[in-house]
């Protein structure tokens, strides 16, 4: 009897940061089915790498997209040093992990906002951004940009961080841990937070590893699942556990990424203790030949880049699988009887990062 | 006549009072979030704005609907402040809503459509609190008139706290704020967009804006009345009941409707009828 | 600074399916199907990581105008990277549980990554 | 009385960004650079918006949705293309998906170069688009409308 | 579960004042470091065209036989590549950034001095490209 | 003059019917039809006109041999009965016929005689504003009823045309009707009482199908079971010697009166559909909708009401009538709560007609003065805004084919004028300042001086959200406008037309007229029965026409906006994507979707199911206490 409302959702809708269309079938404001379609931040960028030499190319794949995007940098790195075979220096490692930590900090940061946002909680969403304007500060501070830092480069990275500027940012971070800690407290424990994300979109453990979830989706399931504990950069010199919820739920994953705030935070505390001197980069000589995959771990998830080359300074093949399009399919399925209402939040829960999804 | 008069200044006065009240509520919401926060006359200049814009539609007809609605707001405002029947202000008020959910429905975009589902949502949920608040000063007071109401001598919010009470939670909603800002809420980042105002530009949303400071008006009338014994009271009361729900505004998630329709009923039940029930066992004794 | 073993085990197409049901009796979880156009042909790589982060690959040749064999009935999640390699190759891969039909990413240049890109015929719709 | 330039209501569009310049847009409304100061919402619905912000390049499928936006806005609108891919296609200008500029699609009044574009370009911009929206204002007055 | 929990947080915005940083009433906060606009000085340019062949925008155009370096500053991401390259040490960043502009494209064009007769055969190959 | 207009008004409808019986279908039989019903309705005009200012008249007419006729009928209308019922297999329903029908023929030999009777019919104002109901209602239901039941059947050629049997039946509840208001001697009451519940029997069965049938022995059970209740009345009044005459044993009080009230009540709780009885009219809705709308909401509902107001006076301030009430007030909050989940045009306007009665028995239960004075326009505000629904939803059902509220949408452009007119019955049905609201309010206030009036109060306040939501959004599918339609009123024929703009012009005239009504004829049958009365208080008066004329000025503001040639016409927004004209638009996987909205239905919160299963528990246990309350009390004694 009642009646089925079709209505497009997307591409251009307030509450996506961006764009993605779902087609929402719905009975009331139940949601019956949802399919969702990209494509609208397409652009083909991995083509480009039959156009641009490979060690330029670091500037390109750091605008897969702009919130990790010194991991993509990074990772890309990783890729063509490991088809090289290219040793990079213990400080340039160092480094990586303190930006890659920066990164995900503000992007954690940056989505806990967004998540705030998707329920109508406005000054949440305030004082997550606020705070992480105080990662950026320390970004620019320290690679010359907010946002897309350009310090990555083939056999190591472009700047170096004096050791009184690390202990700095490792000083600041604590100082910062407080404010982090009531912000947190609001995202776990606040009810009428609970009451949007409790036992929305729940997956199970099986559930989540078979339709390949990763990154804090995965860790909410109970996985403890983390890219860097396969020791690229200096992971494996520092110490760290993931962090992991069970409930599988919304909630859950705001948790986990609530937690990474402060795993994000020791990291680069432990780093500042450990760095070690030395050169920040080797020289680069010869062109690649062959093929790797470079894992990381994304403030999202596992990403992959994978480089396949035959000698020439352009390489054949360049892949990049990030950890949003693994989610799509986990989410799909955690859409399943949920209500209008919950649609922003759930499509966030994974924090859908379409620039690099759709590369 | 002289409450004519009245009335007939709600509908000049109500509008700047409102304007100015809405201005503050951004400015001090902007505070609490860490934000300076627009201007004080920032939401006269939306309005004028509005008007500055070209007058284009979506279906011809939504104007007129939107015109009901603010001619109705104001007039159910002006009846109050004229110190007419309550029942009659609720009544009027309720109308007035309708000419706006039918304004929404007029357009037929998606968007609007859910945004007047959900509007007829909340004032489902709202419509018997503030029914019951009527009864309830009828009940204290001995009239329905606002007039009376506001000359009864004692101090109602003591007769009546716990209506008072589901009044506040109800005010909530009323006033679009979270957690009950289901409808629309004063930005756009809401999975209906802009709800029932998704549609309208312009003009036509300027008028909607100034109804909201017209209901604005009214709700700071009733809320007045609880404490319309002592004037001085009465101001610091109203502030802070208004400064009370832009602090919980800033603490909340938006809930979903289901919620939302059923604690509001919930509480209006359970306040309402703990406070009212004296006043029956009292009569009966 | 550790550098991970990623063997690369080359596979029949017909066996695919089996040996992804049995990576995913092992425990595996499905973390990417990569497809490559090298010298006239198309590799299909299925990567995949157990739960110590051990990382396999297998790898499926195809010749220009084959199909390979959905492995959605297996892990239902491989339909994004389905419909990506079919719209970005125009590789037809059979039995997809969620098809797009050629709509997962609308190109300008259909099937951009293709040994023979072909161009979309001029569209004329929107533009005024 | 043009009261215009106090309230100017922004509509923003992510086109085939890499983000850096969306989450740039979107900090400039949080309390470090709080643009509610001037009076500026991001209202996320063209029928309410004054000026279109575009970041990110066109894409195939973009194209479509960008005009029916603009196309949604009442007069006197502005656009303004924020970060080099609006202004140009930037980067990614050569990539088989990508169309170019946002002026590919529509017409553009302020460019505003960077990549990404910084919170205070952001509010630079959107000063410049005011000048243009009360120009255009002006000469809608004149047509008589 | 808690009510209200980020009460706290609020009467510290409260009592402690908005964060916000009043640009443009105050200046933009910058680094040294900040990547703001490319400034090129075509004095001792060498016309060896590494910062067009290795610019991963290819926002500059060098011309050699006309004597003339170009930027679309549309196209530049100001990653410093060039700048890192350059062996002439002509270009550099800049912490101001860049207005807008109404319309494009937005080039800066230059044509490059005669060098002074000494130097005349310092033009060069470009190695490793 | 009195008598004859009353026995005009009774017999001249009979005198029709049998026109209609043994005329052929033929221009001369739509003829007399039409005559018949404007002659009635003038009748009805005409009685107000001379007598309402006469207050209450008793009018002599002796009980012989009209009782012998009335006798012969019912021992007819029982062995029909008995027949369908053994035909049809229904043995509740035998048994049922068989029991009342043996109370009513032990009272008549056993205790009629003895009862001496003089005025067994009666005028008052309350008959007047009842007799205008029926009789011009009623009237132009039936006159609409000629050429919807022709369509009906060109639209359903499997229907056997009985078309004859259909107004003779439709103009023998009208007689009934008028008998049932004019009545003062409850024998006749209860006779004419049994007329209507057959003539609801066979116009619900009229299709013969077999859920036709089955809602037509579900309504007679339940009304026999009132029956029962009735005939037991009767018996009562017989043991006890109490007056059989209405207007003596009303004004004996409580102390004389109660049990039979209660029982009347009774009859009157299942012939109003109150709940626990409401699936019986909910069924009805498989009739014709002319039926629906003369016997299950403007009239033949109301006779039941009418008895429970009759009998308020006695009622109040007892337990048993605490009852009634609380019956009623449950049954209007629970009915206009299920009435959310209704889609079906026809089953959304039963629900809701329940829920008015509910408002108006919980009046009646309660019967103070303000109470009753509530009541009565309740009564005739509904009966008016709801007639006008039930024929206009028939209207569009032949010609769009679906009584769906769903697929109503756009029907502001595809029958503007019909259109126009559901909004002026729903707007009539829920908004200030038309009757049925006013209304509400008066009986709001009639509810909160009450003892235990909270509980009254509550359920208003909560029904009245409630009520809100389903009116305003069938209102919305109205307007909504998805597709660019043609119109296509000029299909309905003129006669149905005419009857619903006379409909619509009767709503606002009500709606206009209404402080008059009350001054004249609810206010002087009040102050008779109570020796005080509410007024509404001048200024607010003045308000509510002043309201109704600026709703009515409103649409003048559409001179000013224009048809907005002038402007530039934006499309909707469809988060970006772009649509057809007629609302297709590109979804995923490049499947082309088709936008779609509808009203939402709140099953999960307002289900019929559970609801219905609430209801009928509270009102069961209600019912029985009420009962209870005059069974024991009576033994003990
Ligand atoms: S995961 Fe998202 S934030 Fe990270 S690089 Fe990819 S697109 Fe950017
Ligand atoms: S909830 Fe969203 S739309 Fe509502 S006021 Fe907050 S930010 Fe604005
Ligand atoms: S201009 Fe730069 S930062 Fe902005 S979207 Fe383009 S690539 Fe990203
Ligand atoms: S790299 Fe430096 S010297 Fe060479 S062309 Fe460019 S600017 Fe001139
Ligand atoms: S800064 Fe980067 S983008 Fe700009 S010209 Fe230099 S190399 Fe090119
Ligand atoms: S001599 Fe060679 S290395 Fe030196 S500047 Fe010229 S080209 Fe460059
Ligand atoms: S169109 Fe009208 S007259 Fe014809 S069959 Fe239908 S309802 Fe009857
Ligand atoms: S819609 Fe009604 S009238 Fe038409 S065929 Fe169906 S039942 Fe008959």
């Amino acid at each position: 009897m009642s009646k089925q409302i079709v209505i497009p959702f997307g591409p251009q809708h307030p509450v996506l940061p961006e764009p993605i269309h779902l087609d929402l079938v719905m009975e009331d404001e139940r949601v019956v089915e949802a399919l969702p379609s990209i494509g609208y931040v397409h652009r083909g960028l991995e083509k480009l790498v039959e156009k641009r030499d490979f060690r330029d190319f670091v500037y390109i794949a750091e605008r897969i997209c702009g919130i990790c995007s010194f991991i993509h940098g990074m990772t890309y790195c990783h890729a063509v040093e490991g088809v090289m075979d290219l040793p990079v220096p213990p400080r340039a490692n160092y480094l990586r992990t303190v930006w890659s930590e920066l990164s995900r900090l503000h992007s954690h940061l940056l989505w806990l906002g967004l998540m705030a946002d998707a329920m109508g909680f406005e000054s949440l969403f305030m004082q997550s951004w606020r705070l992480r304007e105080h990662v950026l500060d320390d970004m620019e501070e320290t690679t010359g940009n907010r946002v897309i830092q350009g310090s990555c480069k083939v056999g190591g990275v472009r700047r170096d961080i004096s050791d009184a500027k690390l202990r700095e940012i490792a000083d600041g971070l604590e100082e910062l841990r407080p404010q982090l800690e009531d912000l947190r407290d609001v995202f776990v424990r606040d009810s009428s937070v609970r009451h949007r994300l409790g036992g929305l979109g729940t997956l199970t453990e099986q559930q989540a590893w078979e339709l390949g979830a990763v990154g804090p989706v995965l860790r909410a399931c109970g996985v403890a699942n983390d890219i860097r504990q396969t020791g690229y950069a200096a992971y494996d010199e520092l110490d760290f556990t993931p962090a992991v919820e069970t409930a599988g739920d919304c909630w859950a994953r705001t948790a986990v990424r609530a937690e990474e705030l402060f795993t994000s935070i020791d990291l680069i505390q432990q780093a500042a203790e450990k760095i070690p001197e030395g050169p920040i980069e080797v020289k680069v000589t010869g062109n690649p030949k062959g093929e790797f995959y470079a894992r990381s771990e994304q403030p999202r998830g596992e990403v992959i880049h994978y480089v396949k080359a035959n000698g020439t300074k352009n390489l054949v093949r360049f892949r990049v699988r990030t950890p949003t399009f693994s989610n799509i399919a986990p989410l799909v399925v955690s859409m399943k009887g949920i209500e209008l209402a919950d649609v922003p939040v759930v499509v966030l829960s994974i924090d859908p990062c379409i620039g690099c999804a759709e590369r | 006549m002289i409450a004519w008069l009245y009335g007939i200044a709600f509908v000049i006065l109500a509008p700047l009072l409102g304007g100015l009240v809405a201005g503050i509520d951004r400015r001090v919401t902007a505070r609490m979030q860490g934000r300076v926060g627009p201007p004080i006359l920032q939401s006269f200049y939306d309005v004028g704005k509005l008007f500055e814009k070209e007058r284009a539609y979506v279906r011809a007809s939504q104007n007129f609907y939107i015109l009901g609605y603010l001619i109705f707001i104001a007039f159910s405002g002006a009846l109050f402040f004229a110190g007419g029947d309550l029942l009659l202000v609720i009544f009027a008020l309720t109308l007035s809503h309708i000419f706006l959910v039918i304004g929404a429905y007029s357009v037929t975009s998606p968007y609007a459509l859910i945004g007047a589902e959900r509007e007829l949502i909340q004032l489902m949920a709202v419509e018997p609190m503030i029914i019951l608040v009527s009864v309830g000063f009828y009940l204290a007071s001995g009239s329905f008139y606002v007039s009376e109401i506001a000359a009864y001598g004692g101090p109602l919010i003591l007769l009546l706290p716990g209506v008072f009470i589901g009044f506040f939670y109800a005010l909530t909603m009323k006033l679009r704020k979270s957690p009950f800002d289901i409808a629309t809420c004063h930005h756009a980042h809401q999975e209906i967009v802009k709800g029932v105002t998704t549609e309208f530009s312009g003009s036509t949303l300027g008028m909607v804006e100034i109804a909201h400071w017209y209901e604005a008006v009214l709700l700071i009338g009733i809320t007045w009345l609880f404490f319309a014994w002592n004037p001085l009271v009465a101001v610091v009361a109203v502030a802070l009941v208004y400064l009370a729900e832009i602090f919980i505004d800033n603490t909340t998630a938006r809930a979903k409707w289901g919620f939302a329709l059923g604690s509001i009923w919930l509480v209006t039940l359970v306040s309402t009828v703990a406070n009212l029930a004296v006043f029956y066992i009292g009569g009966m004794a | 600074m550790r550098r991970e073993e990623q063997p690369i085990e080359v596979i029949e197409i017909g066996s695919l399916v089996d040996r992804a049901a049995q990576k995913k009796v092992e425990g595996n979880r499905l973390v990417a199907i990569s497809c490559a156009a090298v010298e006239g042909k198309y590799e299909v790589t299925y990567s995949f990581e157990e739960r110590d982060h051990r990382f396999t690959n297998l790898r499926v040749v195809v010749e220009p105008g084959g199909t390979v064999p959905s492995v959605t009935p297996v892990y239902w999640g491989a339909f994004v990277y389905e419909n990506e390699i079919h719209d970005l190759f125009g590789l037809d891969v059979t039995g997809i549980n969620v098809d797009y039909g050629g709509h997962f990413f609308d190109t300008k240049v259909k099937h951009p990554f293709a040994l023979t890109p072909a161009t979309r015929p001029p569209e004329k719709t929107e533009e005024t | 009385m043009a009261y215009m330039k106090r309230s100017p209501w922004i509509i923003h569009y992510d086109g085939s960004s890499c983000n850096g310049c969306d989450i740039e847009v979107l900090a400039c409304l949080t309390p470090l650079y709080d643009v509610e100061r001037f009076g500026i919402i991001n209202t996320g619905n063209p029928k309410h918006a004054d000026i279109f912000v575009v970041t990110g390049s066109v894409n195939e499928q973009g194209r479509q949705v960008i005009r029916n936006i603009y196309d949604q806005m009442p007069e006197p609108k502005v656009v303004a293309a924020f970060g080099i891919c609006a202004c140009s296609g930037g980067i990614f200008r050569e990539c088989y998906n990508v169309d170019g500029g946002i002026d590919q699609v529509i017409p553009v009044d302020v460019y505003i170069p960077g990549c990404p574009v910084r919170p205070e370009q952001i509010i630079d911009g959107i000063v410049r688009a005011l000048g243009v929206l009360e120009e255009k204002l002006a000469k809608m007055k004149e047509d008589g409308r | 579960m808690g009510l209200i929990t980020i009460a706290k947080t609020i009467s510290r915005n409260v009592f402690g004042g908005p964060a916000t940083r009043r640009y443009p009433a105050e200046p933009a906060k910058r680094y040294d470091l900040t990547r703001g606009r490319l400034v090129f000085e075509p004095e001792n340019c060498r016309l060896c065209r590494i910062c067009m062949l290795r610019c991963p925008t290819q926002a500059i155009v060098v011309e050699r036989k006309e004597r003339t370096w170009e930027i679309d500053h549309f196209r530049c991401i100001t990653c410093g590549n060039c700048v890192d390259l350059c062996p002439a040490n002509v270009l550099h960043l800049e912490p101001v950034y860049r207005e807008p502009e109404a319309d494009r494209p937005a080039k800066e064009f230059h044509r490059i001095p005669e060098p002074p007769p000494e130097n005349a055969d310092a033009g060069c190959e470009t190695p490793g490209v | 003059m009195s008598l004859e207009l009353l026995l005009f008004l009774i017999l001249f409808p009979l005198l029709t019917a049998v026109l209609c019986l043994v005329l052929p279908d033929h221009p001369i039989r739509r003829w007399v039809i039409r005559v018949s019903g404007v002659l009635i309705g003038a009748g009805a005009v005409y009685l107000l006109v001379t007598s309402y200012d006469s207050g209450m008249r008793l009018i002599d007419v002796p009980h012989e041999p009209v009782g012998m006729i009335m006798q012969v009928i019912v021992l007819a209308i029982a062995l029909l009965v008995l027949y369908l019922g053994v035909r049809y297999r229904k043995p509740l329903a035998v048994g049922l016929i068989l029991v009342q029908t043996a109370l009513v023929q032990y009272f008549e030999f056993q205790y009629a005689p003895g009862l001496a009777m003089e005025a067994n019919l009666f005028v008052d104002e309350f008959s007047i504003i009842m007799a205008l109901i029926i009789g011009v209602i009623g009237s132009l239901i039936c006159i609409y009823a000629i050429s919807y039941m022709r369509c009906y059947h060109e639209h359903h050629p499997e229907i056997e045309d009985r078309r004859r049997s259909f107004f003779f039946i439709m103009f023998v509840f009208l007689s009934a009707m008028f008998g049932i208001v004019f009545s003062n001697n409850l024998l006749w009451f209860f006779f004419f009482w049994e007329v209507t519940t057959l003539a609801s029997f066979l116009l619900i069965g009229y299709t013969r199908t077999e859920e036709a049938t089955n809602n037509a022995f579900l309504a007679l059970h339940m009304n026999l079971l009132g029956g029962i209740g009735f005939a037991l009345a009767l018996l009562y009044i017989g043991v006890t010697g109490a007056p059989l005459g209405l207007d003596r044993l009303v004004e004996g009080g409580a102390a004389v009166a109660l049990v039979p009230a209660v029982l009347i009540a009774f009859a009157g709780l299942t012939k109003s559909a109150q709940l626990p009885f409401s699936s019986w009219l909910l069924g009805a809705m498989v009739a014709p909708t002319p039926v629906s709308a003369l016997l299950h909401s403007s009239t033949m509902v109301k006779a039941g009401v009418y008895a429970i107001i009759k009998f308020a006076p006695v009622l109040s301030g007892t337990v048993p009538g605490l009852m009634v009430a609380l019956v009623g007030g449950t049954t209007f909050f629970l009915a206009s709560a299920m009435a959310i989940t209704q889609s079906n045009a026809k089953r959304m306007l039963a629900y809701s007609t329940i829920a008015n009665l509910g408002l108006v028995v919980a009046c009646g239960g309660i019967g103070t003065y303000e109470a009753v004075w509530a009541a009565i326009l309740l009564i005739v505000f509904h009966a008016v805004a709801k007639s006008l629904l039930f024929l206009s939803v028939g209207t569009v059902e032949h010609q769009i084919h679906s009584r769906d509220i769903e697929d109503m949408d756009g029907l502001i452009v595809k029958m503007p004028r019909v259109a126009a007119m559901i909004l002026i019955g729903i707007t009539g049905m829920f908004l200030a300042p038309f009757g049925m609201l006013i209304s509400k309010w008066a009986s709001l206030r009639a509810f909160i001086d009450a003892p235990g009036g909270l509980v009254f109060v509550l359920l208003i306040a909560f029904g009245s959200g409630v009520t809100l939501f389903f009116w305003a959004k069938w209102l919305g599918r109205l307007i909504t406008r998805p597709l660019d339609e043609e119109n296509i009123e000029g299909r309905v024929k003129t006669e149905e037309i005419s009857v619903l703009f006379a409909l619509s012009a009767l709503v606002i005239g009500v709606c206009l007229l209404f402080p008059r009504i009350a001054h004249s004829l609810v206010e002087p049958y009040v102050l008779s029965i109570y020796g005080m009365v509410t007024q509404l208080g001048q200024d607010n008066e003045i308000i509510m026409i002043l309201m109704l004329a600026m709703i009515l000025v409103l649409p003048l503001t559409m001179l000013y906006f224009g048809n907005g040639r002038d402007r530039r016409k934006l499309d909707v927004y469809m988060s970006g994507r772009a649509t057809t004209p007629d609302m297709h638009f590109k979804g995923s996987a490049g499947i082309d979707r088709q936008l779609s909205l509808h009203n939402y239905y709140l099953e999960g919160y307002f289900g019929e199911g559970k609801l219905m299963r609430i209801g009928v528990a509270v009102s069961v246990l209600l019912v029985l206490t009420m009962l209870e309350l005059i069974v024991v009390p009576g033994v003990l004694a």
